[in-house]
C-alpha cells in the first residue's frame, strides 16, 4: 500500500512576527511510519497543529486522499481520520481512564448519550490490545505519566485512524516501554494506516522510520527513505553542522563534592546512597516508579526524605525544604518542564531570574538592567534560540526552553545541580550544547547528578551510573566498562 | 430670595420607603419651585452615604436634609458641611450633634412604647415575645425595641421576651426564616414586633405558613404596599409608619426656614400634615406624625403607598 | 471491593454528610425541638431557592468558569415579570416561569457572547453583567415592592405536597413548588452523567484545549452553560417571588458568594472540572443548617455572624483537606 | 516577543484607555459644570478616594498572587474598631492614639496572616477563605461592639482624615505614600518578583525554590495591612467604629481591579491600572452626583465600563495579532 494519504504544498504559518513554517510541502503515504525530525523550533509541532486543524495555515494547500480542503477545523480532521497524540496528550485529567479513551469515538460519531458500560468495555478491550492495565474508572489525574501516554494511545486505536500522529510520543516513556509503543505503531501499520511520529532520538528514528523528512527553520531539508540516510547525513541535515558526540572522560580528583548516606522516604526510595567527586557526573536510571525521580524531588526538598543523611563539601546539611536545597546551593532542572520548570505566560528574563531574584537586590531595588544583561548573556551561552530577553516564554519552543529552565539554575551558581530528564524533547544539536555545557560544570567542580532513562545520554555524559530498582540502588556501573545494550539489560532483569 | 439649593439625601435609594420620600420631594418642588433634588447612595453603608454628602458640599449645596445610615459616621462630614456654611437638617436622627436640627415624626421611645401597648392588649399582658430589628446596627430600631421593652417591664410583667433580639438584615426571607426557626423552637410565642419594612412581611408568612395566624399576633413597622396584604387577611394586627414623603417635604421646609433666617421655636408649623405642631427640645423638632393602620383602615387611599 | 467501599467513604460527599449528621446530632442536643419532621420540612423550604442558584452555579464552575450575576438575574426577572404581569392583567403561571426563564436566558446568553466569544475572564464578564443589570433593574422598574401579585400566582405559596401538624398544632407544610429543584437536579444530574453533551461540561472544564482537540463544540458549550444559569437563575426569581408573595428588585443580591462557597463545600473545584449534584446539595444543606439554626443553639444574636464564619471555615477545612489528602495517597 | 510586548502593552493599554476615559470626563464635566474642578470637589474626590482606593490595593495584591482577598471590608472594621477601644481605654491622648494605630496594624497583619497561613499551608481556595474571613473578622467586631458604633474618639484623632496639609487632604497624602510603597514592594523587591512568579505558575515557583507560603502569607498580610490602614482612615474620617462601615466596598474594589487590569487568574496587574481605575471611578461618581443623576444608573454605568473596555482592549489586541 502505498497510496498518499496527505499531501501538504508550500505550507507557511507564522505567529506575530515569528515565521515557524516557511513553505513545507509533506507527503504521507498510507502504511508507512514516517518520521518528522528537526531542532527544536523547526516547526514540527506546528506543522502537526496544522494537519490535525488546530492552526490555520497562513498560506498553502492541504490535500487529503487527492482531495483539496480548505479550512481544516479538528473535528474534520478526525473525521478524515487523522488522530494526533499530542506531546501533552490532549486528555482529561478530571475524566476516568475509560472516559477518555472512549470519548473522542462518541463525539466523533455524534453519540447523545454517555454509555459507561460500553466506555468501559472499550477501553478494557483498547488497553488489552496494547497490553495496559489500568482501572477503568480511576481519574487520570491520578495517573504517572506512562500511564496517561497509555491512556492517549489507547484512545487512538479505538478510532480507526488513518493517519496517526505522535508528538515524541518516547519522551516519558522508559525503553522497554518505547519497544511496546514500536509493536503497536509497525502493527498498525501494517493494517494500512499511516504513521507520523516526531522523534529526537536518532537510535528510534533508525529503528522504527520507513521515510523521514527534516525540517530545520521551519523550512523543508529534506526527504527521503530511511535506508538513504545514515547517521552523519541525517545529523548534517538537520542541524546544519556536524556533530561527534564522544563520552565524557573525567578528570579525576579526589576532593568529594556530595555525599548522600541511607538516604530513605517511605513509599519511595530506601537506604540510598552514593558520592560525588569533582569532576564527576552521576547518572540515576531506572525504570519508571523505580524511585529515580523521588530522588531528584528529595533532594530539592519537595517531598523531603525521612532518613539519611547528605553531605555537601563534607558538610552535613539537612533538607526539609525547598528554601533548605536553595540554601545549600542545590539545584533542580524539574521533570514536567510545562508545569514545574516555566512560568508560561512570564518573559524570558523572569524565567531565568527566577530562581535567583535576590541576587538582583542592590541598593534597595531589584537591578532590571542587570537582570535583563545577564539573560542576554545566558541566552548566547546556552545557545537558545530567541530574539531577546523580553518574548514570553510560551512562544519558545520546547528545547529552547529547557535551555532557558538549566539557564535559570545556572544563573545561581549551584554547588550540585541535579538533572531529572534534562533532554527529553530537545533535539541533537541543543543536547549535544547541553551536554557540553554540563562537562564544563562538572569540572568546575559543580556536583551534577542526570535522571534519565535515555540510555546513550547517561554513558556518554556520566562516569558512573546508578541503576534504581524498586526504590532501591541495584547495582552501580562505570559507564566507560558498559554499553548501551548491556545497561539495556541490567535494567530491565529481574 | 428662593434660590438654596437643597439636597435630601436618603439612607439608600434602592428601597421602597425611601423611594416614596422622593415622591414627597418631587412633588415639594412641584408645589413650590424650590431647587431641591434628591440624591443618595444605592446600598445601605454609611461610608457611601458619608461620600455621597461629600460630593455634595464640594458642589457647594445650600442645605443638607439627610436620613443618616449610621448616625455616628456621618459626624465628621456634617460637621464639616456646617463649617462650610451648608444647614443640615437630618431626620430619625435625634442626639446628633452636627446639624441645625433634627425633625422627627415622633419620639422614638413612644413609638416603641405604643407597639408594646397594642401587643399588651392583644395578648392580655401574657406570655412570650420576638423583638425584630433590621441590624443590631441600627440606632433607631433599636431605640423602638428597647423602648418597647422597657413598657413591657413596667406594665406587663407576666410577658417575657424570648431569646435575643432577632436580626433579620431587612431581609424579608431572612425575616421569615428566622421566625419561623423561633416559633419551632419554642411554640409558646404570642406575639412579634418587627422593625424594618420587611420584618413583619415576613413574619406574617412564617406564622401564617405554620397555620398559627391569629395565635401570634404582629405588629411593627411596615408600609401598606409591603404588608399591607397581610393586614387585610388579619395576619398581621397592626402595622405603624409615618410618610416618608412627608417627613422629606417637612426636612426641606425646615430648611428653607432656617436659610431665611426664621426663628424656630416650640410649636412651628410647616404646613405639612404631621409635622403642624413641632415640639422643639434642644435641637430636636418632634413632629406627631405616626399612623397606625389596622385592618380597619388598611384601605385607606392616603395610605397606599 | 473493600477498597471501593473505602473510597465511598472517604469521598468529598460523605465528609460532608458527617459534618451535616454531627451538626444535626449537636443542635439535636441542645434543642430536642429540632428533632422532628418539621425540621426536614423547614430546611427544604429554606434550601429551595438556594439549591436552584447552588445547581447552575455548580454546572458554571465545572465548565472552568464562575458566575456572580445569577442574584442581579434573578432579582431582574422578579421584578419585571411581576410588574408585566400586573401591568397587562395576566394571570397565569407558565407564563410567569417562562417569562422570567426568557429573562434570564437572555442575560445568560450576554455573559457566554462575553465569555466565549470575546474570551474575557468568566468572573469580570459576569461582575460586569451583574453591575449592569442590577442597576438597570432598579433605574427601570424603580425600588418598589410588589406585593399585590396576580391572585394565582399569589396563592401558589399555599398549595402543598405534604403537611405535617405537631403536637402543638403546629403545621408544617412542604410547598409544591420544592419540585422545581427537585426536577433541575434531576434533570442536572441526568444531563452531567449521561449525556455527551454533559460530559462536554467536564471535559472544557478539565482541559479546554484538548476539549477542542477531541471535536467538543467548546462555544456551543459555553453557550449552554451560561445560558442554563440564566435561565434558571430567572426560574429560581420568579419561585423566590412566589414563596415570599413579593417581587424585590434588590432582595437577592449579595447572595451569590454564599452560594460559591456552598458549591466549593460540596466538593466542586473552583479550578473547573469536578463537581456532582450530590455534592452540591450537601453543601447547600450544610450551609443552611448553619444559618438557620443558630437561634436553636441558643446563640445570642450578635455572635451569630462570628459562628457561622466560624463553621464555614471548619467545614472548608475539613472537606478540603480530606480532598487533598486523598488526592495525594492515591498514585498509579 | 509579539506576545510579550503585547503583554506589556495590554497592561499599559487598559491604564491608558482609563486614562483616556478619565480625561474625557474631566473635560466635560469641567466645560459644562465649572464647579466639577473647583477646589472644593476636588478636594471632596481626594477625601474619598483612600479609603475604598487602598483597599483595592489589597484586593489587587491577593489578585496577582493567584487569589482573591474578600475579607477586606471586615479587616478593615475589626482594626479599626479595636483601634478604637485601645484609645478610649488608654484615655485618648496622642501616645493612646499611636499605640491604637499599631494594634490596628497588627490585626490587620494577624488577620491577613490567618488568610494566608490557610490559603498556603491547607491550600483552600481563596475565595472560600477569605469569604469566611469576611464572616468572621465581621462577627469579632459585632462580638466587640454588640451593634452600636464605638463614638467619643479624641479629636486629634480625627484630623488623620479630616485634616489637610497645604489643601491636600491628609488621606490623599496617605494614599499617594501607600501607592508609592506598593509600587516599590511590586516593582523593585524580591517579594513582587516573586508574588508575579507565583501568581503565574504555584508549581514552578515551588521549583524554583521560591517559598510559596511564606510569600502567600506575606500577601495576605500585606492586604491585611492595607485593610486596616483603610479602617483606620475610616475611623478617623467618621469619628467612629463600627463593624459594618464600607460594607458595600467589596464587590466595589473588585471592580476597581478588576477594571485596573488585573487578571483574576494571577500573575498580572499593575498599580498605575488601578489607580487609573481608582480616579476614572471617583469621577464618574463625582459626576454623577453634580448631575443628579439616579444612583442606579452609576451601578449601571459601572458594569458597562468595565465590559466596554475589556471588549476594546480585546478587539484590539486580536487585530494587532493578525497582522
Ligand atoms: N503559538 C505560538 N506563538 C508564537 N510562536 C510560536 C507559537 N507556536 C510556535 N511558535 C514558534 O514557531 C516555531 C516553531 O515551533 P514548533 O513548536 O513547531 O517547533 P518544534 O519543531 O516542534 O520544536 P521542538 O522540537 O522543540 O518541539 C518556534 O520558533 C516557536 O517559537
Ligand atoms: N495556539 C497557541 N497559542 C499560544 N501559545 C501556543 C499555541 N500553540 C502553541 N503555543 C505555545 O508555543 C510553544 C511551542 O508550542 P509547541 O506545542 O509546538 O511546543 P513544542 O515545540 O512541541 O515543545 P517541545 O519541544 O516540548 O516539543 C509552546 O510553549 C506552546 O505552549
Ligand atoms: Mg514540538
Ligand atoms: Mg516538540
Amino acid at each position: 500500500m502505498t497510496e498518499t494519504f496527505l499531501e501538504l504544498k508550500d505550507i507557511y504559518k507564522s505567529f506575530g512576527g515569528v515565521q515557524a513554517l516557511k513553505g513545507v510541502d509533506l507527503t504521507i503515504r498510507s502504511g508507512e511510519i514516517h518520521c518528522l525530525a528537526g531542532e527544536n523550533g523547526s516547526g514540527k509541532s506546528t506543522l502537526i497543529k496544522v494537519i490535525s486543524g488546530a492552526h490555520d495555515p497562513s498560506k498553502g494547500e492541504i490535500f487529503i486522499e487527492g482531495q483539496k480542503v480548505s479550512h481544516l477545523s479538528p473535528i474534520q480532521a478526525i473525521e478524515h481520520g487523522i488522530q494526533v497524540i499530542y506531546q501533552d496528550f490532549a486528555i482529561f485529567p478530571n475524566l476516568t481512564v475509560a472516559e477518555n479513551i472512549a470519548m473522542n469515538r462518541a463525539v466523533s460519531t455524534g453519540a447523545k448519550m454517555m454509555d459507561w458500560n460500553c466506555a468501559r468495555k472499550l477501553a478494557l478491550e483498547a488497553m488489552e490490545q496494547i497490553g495496559a492495565r489500568m482501572d477503568p474508572d480511576i481519574l487520570v489525574e491520578n495517573l504517572s505519566v506512562a500511564n496517561r501516554q497509555m491512556v492517549a494511545i489507547c484512545r487512538t486505536i479505538i478510532n480507526d485512524a488513518k493517519l496517526l500522529i505522535l508528538d515524541e510520543p518516547t519522551a516519558a516513556l522508559t525503553s522497554k516501554e518505547v519497544q511496546k509503543l514500536y509493536t503497536i505503531l509497525r502493527c498498525l501499520r501494517d493494517k494500512g494506516i499511516a504513521v507520523m511520529i516526531v522523534d529526537h532520538k536518532l537510535g528510534e528514528v533508525f529503528e522504527i522510520a520507513d521515510r523521514l523528512t527534516i525540517l530545520r527553520n521551519g523550512e523543508k531539508i529534506s526527504t527521503g527513505l530511511i535506508q538513504e540516510y545514515d547517521r552523519k547525513r541525517f545529523v548534517k541535515d538537520l542541524t546544519g553542522r556536524d556533530i561527534s558526540e564522544s563520552a565524557y572522560v573525567p578528570r579525576t580528583s579526589a576532593s568529594e563534592v556530595f555525599r548522600v548516606e541511607n538516604l530513605s522516604r517511605k513509599g519511595a526510595f530506601e537506604n540510598v546512597s552514593f558520592h560525588i567527586k569533582k569532576g564527576d557526573v552521576l547518572g540515576i536510571t531506572g525504570l519508571l516508579d523505580s524511585g529515580r525521580g523521588q530522588i531528584g524531588d528529595a533532594l530539592f526538598g519537595i517531598h523531603p526524605a525521612q532518613s539519611g543523611e547528605i553531605f555537601l563539601h563534607g558538610k552535613p546539611i539537612k533538607i526539609r525544604s525547598t528554601a533548605d536545597a536553595v540554601k545549600n546551593r542545590i539545584a533542580y532542572v524539574p521533570e514536567d518542564r510545562l508545569t514545574q520548570g516555566l512560568f508560561l505566560d512570564r518573559s524570558i528574563q523572569d524565567n531565568t531570574i527566577a530562581a535567583s531574584i535576590k541576587k538582583y537586590f542592590i541598593r534597595g531595588r531589584l537591578d532590571e538592567k542587570i537582570m535583563f544583561q545577564d539573560t542576554k548573556e545566558w541566552i548566547k551561552k546556552i545557545g537558545c534560540v530567541a530574539p531577546s530577553p523580553d518574548p514570553a516564554i510560551r512562544t519558545l519552543s520546547g528545547g529552547n526552553a529547557q535551555k532557558i529552565v538549566i539557564a535559570k539554575w545556572l544563573n545561581t551558581k549551584p554547588a550540585l545541580l541535579i538533572l531529572n530528564g534534562p533532554t527529553v524533547g530537545v533535539d541533537i544539536g541543543a543536547k549535544y550544547d547541553i551536554h557540553q555545557m554540563l562537562h564544563k560544570l562538572a569540572e568546575q567542580g559543580i556536583g551534577i547528578i542526570v535522571i534519565s532513562d535515555d540510555l546513550p545520554e547517561l554513558i556518554q555524559n556520566c562516569n558512573s551510573i546508578i541503576i534504581m530498582k524498586n526504590g532501591r540502588i541495584a547495582g552501580t556501573v562505570e559507564s566507560s566498562k558498559i554499553n548501551e545494550t548491556e545497561l539495556a539489560e541490567m535494567l530491565s532483569s529481574q | 430670595a428662593d434660590d438654596y439649593t437643597i439636597a435630601v439625601v436618603p439612607k439608600m435609594t434602592s428601597i421602597a420607603w425611601f423611594q416614596r420620600m422622593e415622591v414627597g420631594v418631587n412633588d415639594y418642588v412641584k408645589e413650590t419651585g424650590v431647587d431641591a433634588f434628591y440624591t443618595g447612595p444605592s446600598e445601605g453603608d454609611g461610608a457611601l452615604q458619608a461620600q455621597v454628602i461629600e460630593d455634595l458640599i464640594a458642589q457647594g449645596v445650600d442645605a443638607i436634609c439627610v436620613v443618616p445610615f449610621s448616625t455616628e459616621a456621618l459626624e465628621p462630614v456634617l460637621k464639616k458641611a456646617r463649617e462650610a456654611g451648608i444647614v443640615v437638617i437630618s431626620h430619625e436622627a435625634a442626639g446628633m450633634e452636627n446639624i441645625d436640627y433634627d425633625i422627627e415624626a415622633f419620639d422614638n421611645d413612644a413609638y416603641g412604647r405604643h407597639f408594646m401597648e397594642r401587643i399588651g392588649e392583644l395578648t392580655g399582658g401574657e406570655g412570650e415575645y420576638v423583638l425584630e430589628v433590621g441590624a443590631l446596627t441600627s440606632a433607631s430600631h433599636n431605640q423602638w425595641v428597647d423602648g418597647s421593652k422597657a413598657l413591657q417591664e413596667e406594665k406587663f410583667p407576666n410577658m417575657k421576651q424570648y431569646g435575643d433580639k432577632i436580626e433579620t438584615k431587612d431581609d424579608q426571607s431572612v425575616s421569615y426564616e428566622k421566625i419561623k426557626e423561633v416559633l419551632t423552637a419554642n411554640p409558646n410565642i404570642a406575639a412579634i414586633q418587627g422593625s424594618a419594612m420587611a420584618d413583619v412581611a415576613g413574619a406574617a408568612l412564617a406564622v401564617e405558613e405554620l397555620g398559627l395566624a391569629g395565635k401570634v399576633n404582629i405588629v411593627g413597622t411596615s408600609l401598606v404596599s409591603v404588608s399591607g396584604k397581610y393586614v387585610r387577611e388579619g395576619t398581621i394586627d397592626m402595622i405603624s409608619f409615618w410618610d416618608p414623603a412627608m417627613a422629606g417635604k417637612a426636612m426641606i421646609a425646615l430648611a428653607q426656614k432656617v436659610l431665611a433666617g426664621e426663628k424656630i421655636e416650640n410649636g412651628l408649623d410647616l404646613g405639612i400634615e404631621g409635622y403642624t405642631n413641632l415640639a422643639l427640645a434642644d435641637k430636636v423638632l418632634t413632629g406627631e406624625a405616626w399612623v397606625d393602620v389596622t385592618k380597619d383602615n388598611v384601605d385607606d387611599p392616603a395610605y397606599n403607598f | 471491593m473493600k477498597y471501593r467501599i473505602k473510597t465511598f467513604l472517604t469521598t468529598n460527599e460523605m465528609i460532608v454528610v458527617y459534618i451535616i449528621i454531627g451538626l444535626a446530632v449537636l443542635i439535636g442536643l441542645v434543642n430536642p425541638a429540632f428533632n422532628s419532621i418539621s425540621t426536614v420540612v423547614n430546611l427544604s423550604r429554606t434550601m429551595l431557592v438556594t439549591l436552584i442558584f447552588a445547581m447552575c452555579e455548580m454546572m458554571v464552575i465545572v465548565s472552568g468558569g464562575i458566575d456572580v450575576s445569577f442574584p442581579a438575574i434573578a432579582c431582574l426577572a422578579m421584578i419585571a415579570t411581576g410588574n408585566i404581569m400586573l401591568k397587562n392583567q395576566i394571570d397565569n403561571i407558565p407564563v410567569a416561569f417562562i417569562m422570567g426563564a426568557l429573562i434570564g436566558a437572555s442575560l445568560g446568553a450576554l455573559n457566554a457572547i462575553l465569555i466565549a466569544i470575546i474570551k474575557m475572564p468568566p468572573l469580570i464578564a459576569t461582575l460586569g453583567v451583574s453591575s449592569m443589570t442590577s442597576g438597570a433593574t432598579l433605574a427601570i422598574f424603580g425600588a418598589k415592592i410588589i406585593t399585590n401579585l396576580p391572585g394565582k400566582l399569589d396563592k401558589l405559596y399555599k398549595v402543598s405536597l405534604y403537611t405535617y401538624t405537631n403536637a402543638e398544632g403546629i403545621t408544617y407544610s412542604l410547598t409544591i413548588l420544592i419540585l422545581i429543584p427537585i426536577f433541575i437536579c434531576l434533570l442536572g444530574w441526568l444531563l452531567l452523567k449521561f449525556t455527551m453533551f454533559g460530559r462536554g461540561i467536564y471535559a472544557v472544564g478539565g482541559d479546554i484545549r484538548a476539549a477542542r482537540i477531541a471535536g467538543f463544540n467548546v462555544k456551543g458549550i459555553l453557550f449552554f452553560v451560561y445560558i442554563f444559569s440564566g435561565t434558571m437563575a430567572g426560574i429560581a426569581g420568579v419561585t423566590y417571588m412566589i414563596l415570599m408573595r413579593a417581587a424585590d428588585p434588590s432582595v437577592l443580591m449579595g447572595s451569590e458568594m454564599m452560594v460559591i462557597a456552598a458549591v466549593v463545600m460540596g466538593g466542586t473545584r473552583i479550578t473547573g472540572g469536578h463537581g456532582t449534584v450530590i455534592g452540591t446539595i450537601l453543601g447547600v444543606t450544610l450551609i443552611a443548617l448553619v444559618k438557620n439554626n443558630l437561634i436553636m443553639l441558643g446563640v445570642p444574636a450578635h455572635y451569630q455572624t462570628f459562628v457561622v464564619g466560624l463553621i464555614m471555615i471548619i467545614g472548608t477545612s475539613i472537606t478540603s483537606l480530606k480532598a487533598k489528602h486523598i488526592a495525594n495517597s492515591i498514585k498509579v | 516577543m509579539q506576545k510579550i510586548t503585547n503583554i506589556i502593552k495590554k497592561t499599559d493599554r487598559i491604564a491608558l484607555a482609563l486614562l483616556v476615559c478619565s480625561v474625557i470626563i474631566t473635560v466635560l464635566m469641567g466645560v459644562t459644570h465649572p464647579k466639577f474642578l473647583g477646589k472644593s470637589n476636588l478636594q471632596g474626590m481626594l477625601i474619598q478616594i483612600p479609603e475604598y482606593g487602598i483597599l483595592a490595593f489589597g484586593m489587587m495584591i491577593a489578585m496577582i498572587a493567584g487569589g482573591i482577598d474578600l475579607s477586606l471590608v471586615g479587616i478593615a472594621n475589626l482594626s479599626g474598631i479595636v483601634a478604637a477601644v485601645v484609645m478610649l481605654n488608654l484615655g485618648g491622648n496622642d501616645f493612646s492614639i499611636v499605640t491604637a494605630i499599631l494594634a490596628a496594624l497588627s490585626v490587620g497583619c494577624v488577620c491577613g496572616l490567618f488568610n494566608g497561613w490557610i490559603i498556603g499551608y491547607l491550600e483552600i481556595p481563596a475565595m472560600l477563605v477569605t469569604l469566611c474571613g469576611l464572616q468572621l473578622y465581621t462577627g469579632i467586631a459585632l462580638i466587640i461592639t454588640k451593634g452600636p458604633a464605638i463614638t467619643g474618639l479624641p479629636e486629634s484623632f480625627s484630623n488623620i482624615a479630616n485634616g489637610t496639609i497645604a489643601g491636600i487632604p491628609i488621606g490623599a497624602l496617605v494614599f499617594v505614600f501607600i501607592t508609592l510603597i506598593l509600587c516599590y514592594l511590586l516593582y523593585s523587591t524580591v517579594y513582587g518578583k516573586c508574588v508575579y512568579l507565583m501568581g503565574t505558575n504555584m508549581v514552578a515557583s515551588r521549583f524554583s525554590g521560591i517559598n510559596n507560603l511564606k510569600i502567600t502569607m506575606l500577601t495576605y498580610a500585606i492586604s491585611g495591612v492595607f485593610g486596616s490602614l483603610a479602617g483606620i482612615l475610616m475611623v478617623s474620617h467618621y469619628n467612629s467604629a463600627k463593624s459594618d462601615y464600607g460594607s458595600s466596598y467589596t464587590l466595589l474594589t473588585l471592580l476597581i481591579a478588576v477594571l485596573g487590569g488585573v487578571n483574576p487568574n494571577g500573575g498580572r496587574g499593575k498599580v498605575q491600572g488601578v489607580v487609573m481605575s481608582i480616579i476614572l471611578l471617583q469621577l464618574v461618581s463625582s459626576s454623577f452626583n453634580i448631575l443628579r443623576v439616579n444612583a442606579f444608573v452609576k451601578t449601571f454605568a459601572w458594569g458597562l465600563i468595565l465590559l466596554l473596555i475589556m471588549t476594546a482592549t480585546y478587539l484590539i489586541e486580536r487585530r494587532q495579532s493578525r497582522d
